[in-house]
């Protein structure tokens, strides 16, 4: 058993270099395109840690819908408006260090989240008075490996997600189809 | 589990998302920059998603779907922007002053 | 009958409401308002006869008659619009309404020409019923009433001619020096209140021996307040200035309330509280050096005066001057009876002066000269033309200088007695003495110089007007024959014993100020030798100061006042008054006027307190709401950025 | 008199009468045709005043409590009642307003040209909110008329003022809404205080006062609370630049009832809501002597001021700051008779300072010019006029025998013994308040007529006589006889010394007479 989380490890680590160094250079690059593309290949990167993570289905919806429906419509709109490359798009000094600042000082602070170990939550919210159940909040043990082992992969996501979260599902259509709407209303010339 | 590790490289993720919104002047980056910020989070999800049950996965799902509308009425804004200032420079776009 | 004695105010109550009335409706009926005016004083004047010997037979010292409840504020304080009758009040209230009555006759004739005829005998009438009230009152307030009262009707007066701006100021002058005796006067009755608990006059009198110990500090206090009152209302030391401007009135007001009545207010409300002046005997030394030093200054001013009214005015301050020191020595009997020889004398020559510019003023009419009708450069020789005005104005200087036979000789001596008998005593009444002795001789030369400029020599109007002189009608002259008995038999009211005489007055008033003189150590008696030492000084005095001021003037050449050169030296100050007007103006009046127009106005109110307070407050909710807007910017990075800061600062609270 | 009032139950329904009346004619002034809203709102006022007037005979002045009480529940969860009394503190103030409604009217017959409706509606409801702030004892009740009569004052300096008028009624009423917003804070956390501790919330004004104890933790800021809203109402000195402004812009009618009635709803609210509450700390050393020394200021300072003002609204302004600070003095001086002198201060000066600013109305529809340099020499054409005005310029500075004099007097007298020097301080007014109305009515009535524009204005007509004929009487007569108004107020004033003297630090001066 410890062979085999080795080896898942590194595959991990491998990937998740690879998702920092294409999330890094999306942002640095000049050029609209060269960006889309590396986020792309961030997506990519995180699909593969998805599935090492046991969650296939959504690797699967991530690469088709995430990295294949939305980039392509930026790339769609990048190529509409035929961006020249614009040399050091960075705003100037103020923004700048301001923009770093704030990322240095939101790292520092989610540094600290890692000592938030789940055995520490459950306590903390054990202690704390609060009206829900603790144990609801944080069932013990991998609820999700026994999920997938007894219904599949697919099946563990589609069981409670057309049962528990129908009525979400539902408020998503209507989401999308305001979406839908107000894209054309606003990007067409005259209606 | 891996849970630590992906928790880290989510919250390195979600950072480089925040400073890319800060620093790009182009439109269209920044908007990448936020879709970067969002996968972030998909990845704490499933992280969690292993340890709290599928739960987790399916708020992957509704994100995803968030972040889809988001970036199509999102990128048509910009294109009317475009067509008004033929330009996609969040900085020269200043029309809603105070 | 003592208790009708509030008929004597109802009388000119009645008058003044009369003739107010008409002067609206009907101002051109003459006839009716003098019928009025002087038929109300004749009433008030016959009340005050009953009322005297109604007193004379009664025994108890004074009769109070309470009207109604003024001011029932408390128990500790209820306050009567009451009368209190007493012996000095008696005699003041003989005084005014006859003297005031004369006067009213003489003004038919005076006034007869002017406009305002109604309206000058509603103010008239309505200063007696105040001036009766200020004498008749049996406490403080009620007295305060009449107080102030007499100041509103000398206001009135002064500026009756109020065309002229100059004749509305001197009003506006004379009250506002008024009032500042009344702070004094307010001052001295909150001070007296709260140590004595009640205003009454008897009340005060019977208080202050048991709470004041003699020379305590709060005593003097009150009696100095109170002394600044008198000095406002009866033109002394500090607060004279207004005295000679207010003869811009007419010259029968000038003789009513600048002679005869409103100006010896002063000295009836050091008598009437006496008992409180005598607790603090240095406030005697003040009122009896105020006195001297009024009447000797106030004489040598009178010297280089050309206007007849002037000189006359610079005169009564300085008599009132010899009246304080007669009341300052503890000798308030002779204080009083020289208020009254004054009030007879003074009256006469200003009646007289007033028939003098009135037949000028006529004659100039008719002579369409625009000389002024009261510059004595503009007279001379008016024996020819007035013989009965200069016989009797010849017998009021006499009276007034001091000469033996006449009444002035008599109340005048007892005061330098007085004050020399009290000197033995104190060293400071011998300077006072000194100075009223000065100051005696000084009185002599320039009534002698008014009397040479007017009557005496060659006539210096112009031939033209010469022929329309005359002498006044019975109505003016009728007057003046009356004051002038008075001014001849005065004396008899209060003859010294040296002289035979019982000293009725002194007597008289012996109840009123009983209690001072207990508290007061007695005036020792100046016997034989010393005593007739006096008296000579004083008729040398008088003989040295006519004869000096006849023989200077007639030898003088007597220029007309436009050819006349302009003063120069001593005699320049002297003509102006020692610019104590001047340095009044530029020392109290003109900083005021600036301090509240620049500083308290402009800067504090208008700047201070509105600019900045009211509108500072407003703009600094501008300024609020401009940085408000400077966050809207339109820069959508900007926004992202606010929006980032925010969470981050969230998460750190809630992380940490 | 009394036994005829009794009879018809007088005392039961008069309050309501009074505060209803105005209210319900206010439609009918408004619909009515123009020219007709004049007689309508003087018919109204003359009632009112027929009405009010019987409240002199049917108050008794032997009983110190509340007289015509009524206590109806209105909001009964929050404990908030129309609850309505009167005084022998409100007495007076009751029936000044009551009186001077019909003057009011008639004095602005000619002078309103435009929107009369308006106009006349306007003093109608003016007038409920006066009266309903005198007679209310609830404090909730007090503070909706409180603010209630600031929309109709504004509307009337608004619209029917003179040059920047809009400037001036918005400066009235923020100044006035911002000092007494923290008043209702103030209330709302005394009933709530009381409430906590008693169980039952009311506004009521006795439950307040016999509680008052329990606000002693808060008494200080509660008490600055009540005492900034009525500081600027007084108007106190530093809050005063508001009324010469109000003032000059105000019409005469919105001036006269400014004057009359509103600056006395300050001093009211003092003697009536602030001290009661907060004793202890109200009348503590410092606090005494930072009010009685800001009252002083205001007296000499306004006095001075006043003397040098061109216009002669502003300068009658600044002498009503004067006058009020005399009834703060008075007031602080917690004596009875200071606290009867301040009410005399209060009437006396409504009935100077209105007829003043009635007579500069009537040069104003004259000449349209409230400058004292425009004018002078009207005594010749002008007679009546210029004796009006000589007679109340001589009561407004306190001559004896006049009513000016009563108040002044007494305030002083009675304060003495707390404050000596600052009473000697104000007593010097006497001479500048002389020197500022003198030299205005000299430049106005008694020098020579230069401007021909004078030559032609005619005297007073009957109307305008009928408005100062009244006052003027009405003048001598407090002069002369104040005994009947003081017996009604003697009660209430000593109710209010008793009630207030365990708080008082020992005075500089020993009661008077206490000595043999």
């Amino acid at each position: 058993m410890a062979s085999n989380v080795t080896v898942t490890t590194v595959i991990f680590y491998v990937f998740a270099v690879w998702a920092v160094g294409s999330a890094l250079l999306c942002i640095t690059r000049s050029n609209a395109l060269a960006s889309a593309l590396w986020l792309v290949s961030t997506m990519f990167a995180l699909a593969a840690i998805f599935v090492i993570l046991q969650a296939q289905f959504i690797a699967a919806i991530q690469v088709l819908v995430y990295a294949g429906a939305v980039m392509v419509l930026f790339l769609f709109v990048i190529m509409l408006l035929n961006l020249e490359d614009v040399p050091h798009d960075w705003k100037r000094w103020p923004a700048w260090v301001v923009g770093v600042g704030l990322a240095a000082v939101l790292g520092t602070t989610l540094v600290t989240l890692h000592s938030y170990t789940p055995a520490r939550l459950a306590r903390e919210v054990s202690t704390m008075p609060s009206p829900v159940d603790p144990r609801l909040v944080f069932p013990e043990g991998n609820a999700l490996a026994v999920a997938t082992a007894t219904q599949g992969a697919v099946g563990s996501v589609a069981q409670p997600l057309f049962q528990g979260y129908l009525i979400p599902f539902e408020v998503t259509s209507v989401l999308l189809l305001a979406a839908v709407v107000g894209a054309v209303v606003l990007a067409k010339k005259k209606l | 589990m891996l849970l630590g590790p992906s928790l880290a490289l989510s919250a390195v993720l979600f950072v480089l998302g925040v400073a890319g919104v800060l620093i790009r002047r182009n439109a269209i980056v920044v908007f990448m920059c936020v879709e970067l910020m969002l996968n972030a989070v998909n990845l704490t999800f499933i992280a969690l998603a292993q340890l709290h049950g599928v739960s987790g996965q399916i708020m992957v799902f509704f994100v995803m779907t968030v972040a889809a509308a988001e970036a199509a009425v999102g990128l048509a804004i910009i294109l009317a922007i475009f067509r008004h200032t033929q330009s996609v420079d969040l900085t020269h776009i200043n029309l809603l002053r105070g | 009958m003592v208790q009708l004695v509030w008929l004597a105010v109802a009388f000119p109550l009645f008058g003044a409401v009369a003739n107010a009335l008409l002067a609206i409706r009907r101002p051109a009926a003459k006839t009716a308002v003098s019928i009025i005016g002087v038929g109300v004083l004749a009433g008030a004047f016959v009340v005050a006869v009953g009322v005297f010997n109604a007193l004379v037979h009664d025994p108890r010292p004074s009769v109070p008659v309470v009207l109604w409840h003024w001011m029932p504020v408390s128990e500790r304080l209820s306050i009567d619009f009451a009368f209190r009758v007493d012996h000095l009040s008696a005699i003041m209230l003989l005084v005014i309404t006859g003297v005031g009555g004369l006067i009213h006759l003489f003004s038919v004739g005076y006034m007869r020409s002017d406009p305002g005829y109604a309206r000058y005998f509603a103010y008239l009438n309505l200063f007696i019923v105040f001036m009766l009230v200020l004498v008749l009152g049996a406490s403080l307030p009620v007295s305060f009433i009449g107080w102030e009262g007499v100041g509103l009707c000398s206001y009135l007066l002064i500026g009756f001619w109020y065309e002229i701006d100059a004749n509305s100021d001197a009003g506006k002058k004379a009250f506002l020096a008024n009032r500042i005796g009344d702070f004094g006067v307010l001052v001295a009755m909150f001070l007296l209140w709260w140590h004595l608990g009640t205003l009454d006059f008897v009340g005060i009198t019977m208080r202050a021996g048991a709470v004041f110990p003699i020379g305590s500090s709060a005593a003097l206090l009150i009696a100095l307040a109170l002394f600044l009152g008198c000095t406002g209302k009866s033109a002394q030391i500090p607060l004279y200035v207004w005295l000679p401007d207010a003869m811009a009135g007419p010259t029968p007001v000038s003789a009513l309330i600048h002679a005869a009545t409103m100006v010896t207010a002063g000295v009836f409300l050091v008598v009437r509280t006496a008992s409180v002046f005598a607790l603090a005997p240095v406030s005697l030394e003040v009122v009896a050096v105020v006195g001297a030093l009024t009447a000797f200054v106030a004489a040598s001013i009178g010297l280089r005066q050309y206007d007849i009214k002037k000189v006359l005015a610079y005169s009564t301050v300085s008599q009132l001057g010899y009246m304080f020191l007669g009341v300052g020595t503890g000798a308030f009997a002779s204080g009083i009876f020289h208020l009254i020889t004054h009030a007879f004398f003074k009256a006469l020559l200003f009646l007289g002066a007033g028939s003098v510019i009135h037949a000028l003023h006529h004659a100039f009419h008719h002579a369409h000269s625009d000389a002024d009708a009261q510059d004595m450069r503009n007279m001379g020789g008016l024996r020819r033309w007035m013989p009965w005005t200069f016989s009797l104005m010849l017998v009021a200087t006499l009276a007034i200088s001091g000469v033996p036979p006449f009444s002035g000789f008599f109340s005048k001596d007892e005061i330098l007695g007085a004050a020399f008998a009290r000197g033995t005593q104190h060293p400071i009444y011998l300077v006072c003495w000194a100075l009223a002795l000065g100051a005696a001789l000084m009185t002599a030369f320039y009534m002698a110089r008014l009397l040479a400029m007017t009557f005496l020599g060659r006539f210096r109007g112009g031939d033209k007007a010469a022929e329309y002189l005359h002498d006044a009608p019975w109505t003016m002259t009728g007057p003046l024959v009356v004051l002038g008995l008075l001014s001849v038999l005065g004396g008899v009211i209060n003859l010294p014993h040296f002289v035979g005489g019982t000293g009725w007055l002194e007597r008289w008033l012996a109840p009123v100020t009983e209690t001072a003189r207990m508290t007061m150590t007695p005036l020792p008696e100046v016997e034989g030798a010393s005593a007739l030492l006096l008296i000579s000084l004083a008729v040398a005095a008088a003989a040295v100061g006519l004869i000096g001021g006849w023989w200077v003037t007639s030898r003088a050449t007597i220029l007309t006042p436009a050819q006349s050169p302009e003063e120069h030296g001593f005699w320049r100050a002297v003509y102006h008054k020692y610019y104590v007007d001047e340095l009044y103006q530029k020392v109290f009046v003109n900083p005021t006027v600036w301090l509240s127009r620049r500083v308290l106005w402009q800067t504090v109110d208008a700047f201070l307190v509105d600019r900045l307070g009211v509108g500072g407050t407003a703009r600094l909710a501008e300024g609020l709401g401009w940085l408000g807007s400077r966050l809207q910017n339109g820069q959508v990075a900007f926004y992202v950025t606010m929006f980032a800061v925010g969470a981050v600062l969230i998460l750190r609270t809630l992380v940490r | 008199m009394a036994a005829l009032l009794a009879a018809i139950g007088y005392e039961h329904w008069i309050i309501h009468v009074l505060l209803a009346l105005p209210i319900l004619a206010m439609p009918v002034i408004l619909f009515a045709p123009a020219r007709a809203a004049r007689y309508i709102a003087f018919v109204v006022a003359l009632m009112e005043m027929v009405l009010g007037i019987g409240l002199w005979w049917a108050f008794d002045p032997t009983r110190s409590g509340m007289q015509f009480v009524t206590d109806v529940t209105w909001m009964s969860r929050f404990g908030i009642g129309y609850r309505v009394g009167i005084d022998g503190l409100s007495l007076l103030l009751v029936l000044l307003s009551v009186i001077m409604l019909p003057l009011v009217v008639w004095g602005s017959w000619r002078g309103i040209d435009q929107k009369q409706r308006g106009f006349y509606a306007l003093i109608m409801a003016l007038n409920t909110g006066m009266l309903g702030v005198f007679v209310a004892t609830d404090l909730f009740l007090f503070y909706m008329f409180w603010e209630m009569l600031l929309i109709p004052m504004y509307f009337m300096i608004g619209i029917w003022g003179s040059a920047n008028r809009i400037y001036a009624a918005t400066k009235f009423v923020i100044y006035t809404f911002v000092g007494s917003f923290m008043m209702l804070v103030a209330i709302i956390w005394m009933v709530a205080v009381v409430g906590k501790a008693t169980g039952q919330y009311s506004f009521a004004y006795d439950n307040l006062l016999d509680h008052a104890n329990l606000l002693r933790p808060w008494g200080g800021w509660l008490f600055t609370a009540f005492a900034l809203a009525f500081a600027v109402k007084v108007p106190l000195f530093p809050f005063h630049t508001w009324l010469p402004d109000a003032h000059t812009e105000a019409p005469t009618a919105g001036s006269v009832d400014l004057a009359v009635i509103l600056l006395k709803m300050g001093t009211y609210g003092f003697l009536r809501f602030a001290i009661p509450f907060f004793p202890m700390f109200a009348l503590s050393k410092t606090t005494g002597m930072v009010i009685a020394t800001l009252s002083v200021i205001g007296i000499v300072y306004a006095a001075l001021v006043a003397m040098v003002q061109p216009d002669l609204k502003r300068l009658i302004a600044y002498s009503s700051v004067s006058h009020l600070g005399f009834v703060m003095l008075g007031i602080w001086g917690s004596t009875v008779e200071s606290v009867q002198g301040a009410i005399m201060v209060m009437v006396s000066h409504g009935l100077s300072t209105g007829a003043l600013f009635f007579m500069i109305g009537m040069l104003y529809e004259r000449r349209h010019t409230r400058k004292i340099a425009d004018y002078g020499g009207l005594a010749r054409v002008t007679p009546l006029l210029a004796t009006a005005f000589v007679i109340t310029a001589f009561s407004s500075i306190g001559l004896p025998g006049l009513n000016g004099f009563v108040g002044e007097f007494l305030v002083l007298l009675g304060s003495f013994g707390r404050y000596p020097w600052l009473v000697a301080i104000a007593a010097t007014v006497v001479v500048f308040s002389a020197a500022y109305m003198l030299w205005s009515t000299q430049r106005v009535f008694f020098n020579r007529l230069t401007n021909p524009l004078n030559e032609g204005i005619g005297d007073l007509n009957l109307r305008e006589l009928a408005v100062i004929g009244p006052l003027i009487a009405a003048m001598i007569w407090v002069g002369l006889y104040p005994a009947p108004l003081l017996r009604r107020t003697e009660g209430a004033a000593r109710h209010y010394v008793e009630m207030v003297t365990p708080a008082l630090p020992p005075a500089a001066l020993p009661d008077p007479g206490a000595q043999p």
